[in-house]
């Protein structure tokens, strides 16, 4: 294992120094528990958006941390979920006495750690389940489905709505219709490495890919020989665009991901064919986002996300933010 | 004959050398059908566990089973912290504020700890979770009348046998239901640690109970 | 070789094509000759900034191309420098009257190819070279130093002072100004493979780690055992802040980047190991730059740069710029 | 005995081959002490070429070594398309309009090239670059007395010989200085291709002129 670290045991705390030191005007970061939070917290009157999850998703949750977005994120150890006390401080810290909305990606320990939270919680509380990824079938034969890029989408959404002033009804109304909206899939080139475990998490030959992976080094559905980029990114587009479906006339936001080491060149080329494709469906592309926003540590591989979007929507996504890793018009 | 709150504290420290032991074990049957934590949790909860159990106000098994809880609970996170706590603070409850536990109290105390898993996580037997380990455990144990540790000896043989025949199952709960068919043939880890901590108490009690 | 790509040959064209996809209101690509224009060029009585270089080092150039930053961008093939009839065909869009700076990395391929360009052009012309990389000796024996990281601040900085109306002249002696402040240093943890290539630049074993590499997968100066986080950044740092020296009281801007494959949790994580070896000696962070922004393909690995700020920097920094890699204050 | 437009472009054919043949060499050669690029390049460029040598405007050589000029310099990129532009551009110069060539103008025209390049990249002998290569090819070059495809033959075997002595050298000029001591032991990929070059011309003049 080849990393940047000191310590398996300290990655998190560690990283999360840097984060604050990267960015003292936008988060004050609290170790015991570990939160990050908006440097201005708690905003009274404004609904706390909150979400959090397993650390090795970077910049997920805590790059979205800031105006217009969230207002906490609760990092885990690496692909672990936080616990109970790590949601109920940063709920604390971030109530400005409008309520906090938690947003939970569906993996069975995050829904039962901020469930647990949730319970405990003194503040008004109400909490949203993301469950985007299509490679898992959602049947009474799994936990349902993951949450993964529409993780993101998400955020900055009802972030910008909270911002607005919107009530927590409102948020929690307007985050069910993103999540029905809302699909993704990923693929894996190589596996990545969790620090505490020191080798990968599958193995992969050279020239094996791994489609329908999660965002935690799981394997996927379907393990495939490498095939062209174009191959690739249909073979993600597909099951996205029949899941919903989204059809010809849908107007989409386009989320082309990283997930950690697929360097932005091979991004860029991936989304300009999805582009492509989602042209040829009659699919109007009228917002994208291209980069690593929920990775899973150093694995080279992608995800691609697509929301169905409304008016309202879009001007939620064009409103301002002024995070880490997401800013625009401030 | 009964188990007081210094034994209760004794089989943890027992259970928190198998579980530092098992650490890798763990990890690897994660890795498996999982995302590789199960083994890192577990220790990081129990390390966590063993700095506190020279606490003065762990004066009844009940108000040790309680830290157990509010321990795991915030420092094992992922699917195992949430439930492991719930088991701990439902056997808690059970067990009221007795000064010392005999068997029956015991095995009312596995049984609140099944019924909180249950309850919290919605597995039920053949899911491939620690619900497999832990039912029969509690069969076992309420089937048995005699000493602490022949109920704790009963529950962790049949806790073994459980985790064992998560082994051809296909996960239907939790991360390694994602793999769909290819979670058949490994053991589950969660199924695992239940085994392994209901085998370290029996040994501590065998240990402590042996002469009476 | 993995990568999400068609075809080696034609891996830059397809990216510039989902690049234009991407931000279609930022840029217009033009692609015979290869060039990525700003969406607005020429802008009348401004200064046109033109950057280019190899393919592969994403988001540089291209993706600093925008309003605040580059007008221009001309990408060659990967790690190859572009032709001059790319630049002559950027400042022939570009040039609004003001005359055209060439920001130049200093190697023989991309100095040779911009002075053929500059020679050939009609339009008023000049062009500086950086050459930040203190790993390369600056002797007669070498070409001299790289340029690295510091090109990323370099167009930064020059191209806000260009957008607030500074001369061709002004740029220049700017430039210079930022090139005589600026250091910088990388280590690779793996290589990096160019697709047209297909088998990667340099074998390191598992144990081992690069210093002093360059950006096109050229082997660096010495071969190391892998160490802690806190040895790989004080093996970066040392040799920068001796170099120029910083000293205590120096006000800096730090820049943290990855090097494509190096996820940000242990970018992060290296940063507050740097801002604190900094703050040891007395050198204050004032400004930061965290993420993977000048890159090597997917090559694992950091680098670091330190720019000594004065006030004039400071204010060209925090301009507004509205690229597709960086973006504020608009 | 002269060389027409005709049997210029001619070589620049067989040169093109030759560039194909060894793209991988001399990707390889770079890949060792440089960026793993310059055979990639230099296929780029004479790939280009191969597509402009039916221009019906080659009517001299002087105009067919511009155009290669051009084509090299507008699709090669790196140290090597600036450098192999300008030799050709100055190799035009030298010729002029003259309808053949003779064995004095051939060896004018290498002159020229190799003035170009360290006029434009000031290297000198010993720095491991082209110029190890076409130093003695034009040292050779002037000393024969005969047909062109003697002179040419000289120049060659002279190349060959100059690539092969960048070996031990240790780089002062291009992208392979960048690692000192370590880019001895290895062959400069520009002296390669520029052996390569020369060699493609003398067997293609050789080729032509067999008869004169
Ligand atoms: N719904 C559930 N009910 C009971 N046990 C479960 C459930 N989901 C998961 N588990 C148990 O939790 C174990 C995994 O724990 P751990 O790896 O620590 O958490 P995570 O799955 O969040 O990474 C599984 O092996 C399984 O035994
Ligand atoms: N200053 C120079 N003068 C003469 N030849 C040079 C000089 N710099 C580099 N070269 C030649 O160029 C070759 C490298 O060409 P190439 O790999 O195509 O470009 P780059 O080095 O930009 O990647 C070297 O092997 C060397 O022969
Ligand atoms: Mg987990
Ligand atoms: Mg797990
Ligand atoms: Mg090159
Ligand atoms: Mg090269």
């Amino acid at each position: 294992m080849k990393k940047i670290i000191n310590d398996p045991e300290t990655v998190v705390q560690d990283a999360l120094r840097g984060m604050q030191a990267a960015h003292p005007d936008l988060l004050s970061v609290h170790y015991d528990p570990a939160v990050v939070v908006r440097a201005d917290a708690p905003v009274q009157g404004k609904v706390a958006i909150i979400s959090g999850g397993g650390s090795g998703h970077e910049p997920l949750h805590g790059g979205f941390v800031g105006r217009g977005m969230l207002d906490a994120a609760c990092p885990g150890a690496v692909f672990t979920s936080p616990t109970p006390d790590q949601v109920l401080d940063a709920v604390s810290r971030c109530d400005g006495g409008a309520g906090a909305l938690l947003i939970v990606k569906n993996y069975t320990g995050d829904v039962l750690n901020f469930e647990t939270a949730g319970e405990l919680a003194e503040s008004e509380v109400r909490s949203v389940v993301i469950d985007d990824d299509v490679a898992v079938k959602d049947s009474l034969y799994t936990a349902g489905r993951r949450g993964v890029g529409g993780t993101v989408l998400l955020e900055k959404i009802v972030g910008a709505a909270a911002e607005r002033g919107d009530d927590l009804a409102a948020c929690v109304a307007l985050s069910e219709r993103v999540i029905a909206s809302v699909r993704s899939m990923g693929l894996a080139l190589t596996s990545c490495t969790v620090p505490h475990v020191g080798s990968p998490s599958f193995e992969l030959a050279d020239d094996e890919m791994e489609i329908g992976i999660g965002i935690h080094g799981e394997p996927g559905r379907q393990r495939v020989p490498v095939g062209t980029a174009s191959e690739m990114v249909s073979a993600l587009l597909t099951p996205i665009v029949e899941d919903l479906p989204f059809e010809a006339g849908d107007r989409v936001l386009l989320f082309t991901n990283s997930m950690g080491g697929t360097p932005l060149i091979e991004l860029y080329l991936a989304h300009g064919i999805a582009e492509q494709l989602l042209a040829d469906r009659g699919i109007t592309v009228e917002r994208r986002l291209v980069g690593p926003y929920i990775t899973s540590l150093e694995m080279q591989g992608m995800s691609l996300t697509l929301l169905r979007l409304d008016d309202e929507m879009i001007e939620l996504w064009d409103a301002p933010v002024h995070t880490p890793a997401l800013r625009w018009g401030v | 004959m009964g188990c007081t709150a210094a034994d209760v504290v004794a089989a943890l420290r027992a259970a928190t050398a198998v579980v530092q032991e098992h650490r890798d074990e763990l990890v690897r049957l994660d890795q498996a059908i999982g995302d590789a934590d199960h083994g890192e949790n577990m220790k990081r909860g129990f390390t966590a566990l063993l700095s506190r159990l020279d606490g003065e106000d762990l004066t009844t098994p009940g108000k040790v089973l309680k830290m157990v809880a509010t321990t795991l609970i915030s420092t094992v996170g992922g699917a195992a912290g949430p439930l492991y706590g719930t088991a701990f603070l439902r056997a808690s409850a059970a067990v009221g504020d007795a000064a010392e536990l005999d068997c029956e109290a015991v095995a009312r105390a596995l049984q609140a700890a099944l019924d909180g898993v249950v309850a919290r996580g919605k597995a039920v037997v053949g899911d491939k979770t620690m619900v497999d380990a832990l039912t029969p455990a509690v069969a076992a144990a309420s089937s048995v009348n005699g000493s602490v540790a022949a109920v704790l000896s009963a529950a962790a043989d049949a806790a073994a046998e459980g985790a064992e025949s998560t082994v051809p199952m296909v996960a239907r709960k939790g991360r390694a239901s994602y793999l769909g068919e290819r979670s058949a043939g490994h053991l589950d880890p969660g199924a695992r640690s239940t085994a392994l901590l209901l085998r370290a108490f029996a040994d501590a009690a065998r240990g402590e109970g042996a002469a009476t």
